[in-house]
């Protein structure tokens, strides 16, 4: 399926392209767009990994919700001095170390299993409706992380409730 | 909008001191050239300060250099969508002077167009405030029965809006053929018309939300503020000078003085929507008897009225508007000072707009009905 | 048909860039925004080895780490403006002090 | 046709097609929803409306469109270029980008994702980033004022919206559009009728969702000038209020497919209640209904004042014969083609009823205040969705469980729901007389 490999790599190096400007822009708010753009391309990525549920659940959680308040955080505190300020630390080397060994550690792992006939081959038995297979998972075998995440999430609205109150 | 609003902050945001916000000159709701300068916490107003004069003129000035007939369309100029009542104003002041008064039928003359005008200026009013808080319909709807009101001036003096309807000593003009006639269909139009703009907004519950509560001013503070007009009727006063000091032709009238006991601007709201209803009331009572006779007085071609000095004042509809004047003798008056409502009225906005947020500012301006022609002169 | 291993690439290189945003960056909003990113990069990883063993497990673990984003941007952001409202700053090297 | 293009790219012919129609007609549609709009706010204050531009205003949408087009474009000084010019793109293509899944018609529909209803509901979502960024790049504090009251409303009625929508869902078991207007076929019943209060809701909270009146606080005239668009001018503009129109007819089209019915004919299943009588005349209304368009334009046309008027008139005339002959000839036609034309007629139709209540509501009703809004989504919509949609849930487990009928169930759940909805009022009522504002931070 050539329609299937142009699709992923256009969405890879989307994501990747725009990972690499998000981290390294000056402007705090294009450094959110262009995450934003990497949320979407890897939403584009599940989709054509079929997972269609994920993709939705990306573009409206993570990308219509979570990076709405980020950029809604942004624009509040967003001060124009912000912008004159040193952006980077002295940690640059430290960061390139951690890169290179989290790289090698992969590349690492990916060549001891070279070969395996597993890892080329890939299920084809996903289930075609992908949304029911999901809620059946979620409510019969993962019913308990289901509600512990709702719990933590009350957690997490009254935690940010207290903390963006203003000094009482 | 090119020429849209400016606004300083001196802070960020979010930070915890006050942003400065100014609203206007050029702003679409500060109903002329009024600016406002808004001491903001959050969307809270803290304090604020209402910065007058780019519309002054110097009307007072002018007065001193023209004869007292010349000044008397320079008055409809100030309060300009209610001139008709500045003019009788200044004519009852400059009467007073003369020590002379109007004929009896240019007395209920008067009475009927300025009563005419209080509702086209209540009108106006109601469309603009209305407006501002987002209604968009009613502003048409009050146009369309303003329109009646302005052509019935038209008719009957030429102009509609600065009008200078009036002549010191009485009138003018004779009444055109078919004036009672005009004034009677247009009372009975708009018994209707005033129920229909309360259909649309006494208990719509945005409206309400929007407007209860809103800038209240207590009646105590009213008066000390030397607040008149619809507002100190709204804060549950009765005070209108039609009533307590009759001018013109009232005396003869019944009429009812609507108040309301809190003071926010809903209650202003329903004060001047009755008082509409009122001002009907009188046109209907004046209209079916006008006493025959003349309509000019005996006043000379020249008026020297003797030394000396008047305060008169009537019921606007924005509240009380005096004229004091000073006279030496000469024909043109030593000292003109007017006492316009709405420059009086704006400095209760301070005392209304503590505590308020920057939506309700709109509608406190809008509520206190001011006209920064009169405010500046 | 692409390999299961081109995702964990792309997974790797989205992780590696994310850990380097956390580590060179003074803007606290940015180090937050590093962090989705390698949330994220886990995510694809889940969801390829979700198709890859063709189960369904993996997709409902990338919902739950979403969840668990959402969380923590909720918290981090509040944190963040609790601490810009006091010093003015988004700075994560002049968060220097352990109480204010 | 199958035979002269490549079976690979086939399936792809047909909805490329339908992409094209769309962004191609979008445009012209909008211009002409404005031309409704303004004419319709022009009955209701008694007033003519736009009546210069071809006979009764039928041009306008296109002189507004080349108006806009040349006018100067201003791009503020300070302004960040890139997203001042990326901002209303986002926008615009978002909104576009949701018809993909909108089914106008059986026949009618880009692409029909078995998660077709969250797809729209996520990307029309995603059209605030167009707001936002346009607000902040304009470098101008009502902008990024009006950009961030619209941030919050969108998120804060979004939830709400969605909540409504879930009592239809449960109703229809499917995400998929066409599957969730097939389920309202063989329930028999429209979702307006078995989950009313779920349309309520969701009435609201798409008419805040799109910024109109009553919750139209981003672009408050009277108090933020123009809000997010203050600093746009001529194209950009123009881009602008297109994703707003085109926004306003998706949640129309949502709201028509999970509540009225999609493309379904009033009283499709008539027959299969009430064998032996027949409602078949309902299928010659949209022939009438163009029929007397034709007939009010050939009326009209020669009571114009201009020549090139009438003729235009006529034209009008002469386009809506065409259509009545269209509708009529569908009847004819077979059934899938028959059914493909109608029912994008009477999706269309509902549609425009959806959005006659948004301009109703915007010519009525005066303005929220901001923390008004916030009140009325957070603590009356949201919680009254939440209760709404438990009591579906139990109408259902009844009918399900217990063997009641739809009726009755639905019918006591709705009177449950909507005395829960009286409580929260009257509780809503009493924060309001104290005036005691949410604490706002923007």
């Amino acid at each position: 399926m050539i329609l299937n490999q142009i699709l992923f790599y256009f969405f890879a190096l989307l994501a990747i392209g725009s990972a690499i400007l998000m981290v390294t822009r000056r402007n705090i708010v294009h450094s959110a767009v262009f995450l934003i753009s990497t949320l979407l391309a890897t939403a584009g990525i599940f989709l054509q990994l079929q997972a269609e549920f994920l993709f939705v659940v990306q573009i409206i959680l993570y990308v219509g919700g979570i990076m709405v308040l980020f950029v809604f955080v942004i624009m509040l505190v967003n001060l124009d001095v912000a912008l004159r300020q040193i952006q980077f630390n002295r940690q640059k080397y430290v960061a390139a170390v951690l890169a290179v060994v989290l790289t090698a550690q992969v590349f690492f792992a990916l060549w001891v299993v070279r070969g395996d006939p597993n890892l080329t081959k890939s299920a084809d038995k996903m289930p075609v409706r992908n949304t029911e297979a999901i809620g059946d998972a979620i409510f019969q075998h993962y019913m308990l992380p289901f509600e512990i995440a709702s719990v933590l999430l009350l957690v997490a609205m009254i935690g940010a409730v207290v903390m963006a109150k203003r000094r009482v | 909008m090119t020429n849209g609003p400016t606004t300083e902050i001196t802070t960020t945001v979010l930070g915890a001191d006050e942003i400065i916000l100014n609203m206007g000159p050029q702003h679409p709701s500060t109903h002329g050239v009024l600016r406002v300068k808004l001491k903001l916490d959050g969307e809270r107003v803290v304090d604020s300060e209402c910065i007058i004069g780019y519309l002054h003129r110097g009307v007072e000035k002018i007065a001193e250099h023209r004869s007292y007939q010349q000044f008397a369309p320079y008055v409809d100029r100030m309060d300009y969508v209610a001139a008709v009542s500045n003019g009788l104003g200044y004519c009852e002041a400059v009467e007073k002077l003369l020590g002379t008064e109007a004929p009896p039928r240019a007395k209920v003359v008067r009475t009927i167009l300025t009563e005419l005008q209080r509702i086209a200026s209540h009108l106006l009013w109601l469309g603009t405030h209305a407006l501002d808080i987002g209604a968009l319909t009613p502003v048409f709807y009050c146009f369309r029965e303003r329109e009646e009101i302005l052509k019935i001036f038209e008719k009957y003096c030429g102009a509609r809006l600065t009008t200078h309807a009036f002549r010191i000593g009485g009138l003018q003009y004779e009444t055109y053929d078919g004036f009672e006639e005009d004034v009677k269909r247009f009372c009975n139009d708009f018994e209707h018309r005033v129920d229909e703009y309360e259909t649309l907004l006494t208990e719509n519950r945005i409206w309400v939300g929007r407007t209860k509560g809103v800038g209240i001013i207590t009646a105590a503070d009213a008066i000390a503020l030397g607040v008149t007009g619809p507002v100190l009727r709204g804060s549950g006063v009765k005070w209108d000078l039609r009533k307590a000091m009759p001018y013109a032709a009232y005396d003869q009238y019944e009429f009812d003085i609507p108040t309301r006991p809190t003071g926010d601007t809903y209650d202003r709201y329903i004060v001047r929507m009755e008082e509409m209803r009122q001002s009907r009331r009188i046109c209907l009572q004046a209209i079916e008897n006008i006493p025959s006779g003349p309509i000019l007085g005996k006043v000379g071609k020249v008026l020297k009225p003797p030394p000396g000095e008047v305060y008169h004042s009537i019921e606007a509809p924005k509240g009380e508007l005096g004229y004091y004047i000073v006279s030496d003798g000469t024909t043109q008056p030593y000292r003109v000072r007017v006492r316009p409502p709405s420059f009086i009225n704006l400095q209760a906005f301070r005392k209304m707009a503590e505590g308020a947020l920057v939506a309700d500012v709109v509608a406190i301006i809008g509520t206190i009905d001011i006209v920064l022609g009169e405010v500046d002169r | 048909m692409i390999p299961t291993e081109a995702y964990l690439i792309l997974s790797l290189a989205l992780f590696t860039i994310g850990v380097v945003g956390v580590l060179t960056r003074r803007n606290v909003i940015i180090v937050l925004m590093s962090i989705e990113l390698i949330l994220n990069a886990v995510n694809i990883n889940l969801v390829a080895f979700s198709r890859h063993f063709g189960s369904v497990d993996g997709q409902v673990f990338a919902i739950f780490i979403i969840t668990d984003a959402a969380a923590e941007a909720a918290i981090g952001l509040g944190i963040i403006l609790a601490f810009f409202r006091n010093r003015e700053t988004v700075l994560a090297d002049e968060m220097d002090m352990l109480k204010w | 046709m199958g035979h002269l293009i490549p079976s690979s790219i086939a399936p792809y012919v047909l909805p490329v097609v339908y992409a094209v129609v769309i962004v191609a007609v979008l445009p012209l549609l909008a211009g002409y929803i404005v031309l409704l709009e303004r004419k319709v706010m022009a009955d209701m204050q008694a007033r003519l409306g736009p009546m210069r531009v071809g006979p009764h205003g039928l041009l306008q949408p296109i002189a507004d469109a080349v108006k806009l087009l040349l006018k100067e474009d201003i791009i503020p000084a300070n302004a960040d270029k890139l997203m001042f010019w990326m901002a209303p793109l986002v926008s615009v293509t978002m909104a576009l980008l949701a018809y993909a899944a909108l089914p106008i018609g059986p026949a009618f529909q880009i692409a029909d994702l078995n998660v077709g209803l969250l797809f729209i509901l996520g990307i029309s979502s995603l059209g605030i980033y167009g707001i936002v960024l346009g607000g902040w790049a304009s470098n101008s504090h009502y902008s990024l004022l009006g950009a961030l009251r619209s941030a919050a409303q969108l998120v804060s009625y979004e939830t709400a919206a969605g909540l409504g929508l879930v009592s239809a869902l449960l109703l229809a078991g499917s995400l998929s559009m066409k599957e969730i207007v097939q389920a309202q076929y063989d329930q028999g019943t429209w979702f307006i009728f078995s989950v009313p209060v779920g349309f309520f809701i969701y009435m609201v909270g798409s008419i805040a969702e799109t910024n109109r009146a009553p919750f139209d606080l981003p672009e408050a005239e009277s108090e933020l000038v123009a809000g997010y668009m203050t600093e746009y001018s001529g194209f950009r503009w123009s881009l602008y209020f297109l994703a707003e129109y085109a926004n306003m007819i998706i949640v129309a089209g949502i709201a028509t497919t999970l509540f009225l019915g999609g493309w379904l004919r009033p009283f499709a299943r008539w027959h299969d209640h009430f064998p032996g009588t027949s409602l078949e005349f309902f299928d010659v209304i949209p022939s009438l209904v163009f029929l007397a368009a034709a007939a009010y334009c050939f009326y009209l046309a020669p009571k114009q004042p201009v020549q090139i008027q009438k003729i235009v008139m006529a034209a009008f005339g002469a386009a809506c014969l065409l259509l009545a002959g269209a509708m009529a000839a569908a009847l004819f036609a077979s059934p899938a083609v028959m059914a493909g034309i109608h029912g994008a007629f009477w999706f269309m139709a509902k549609v425009v009823a959806y959005l006659y209540g948004f301009l109703w509501f915007r010519f009525t009703f005066p303005r929220y205040r901001f923390d008004q809004l916030m009140r009325l989504g957070w603590r009356f919509l949201i919680p009254l969705a939440l209760v709404n949609v438990i009591d579906v849930g139990i109408a259902i487990i009844l009918r399900q469980e217990l063997g009641w009928s739809p009726f009755w169930a639905m019918l006591l759940m709705t009177l449950v729901t909507l005395g829960v909805a009286m409580w929260l009022a009257s509780e809503g009522a009493k924060p309001a007389t104290t005036l005691q504002p949410a604490d706002t931070e923007i």
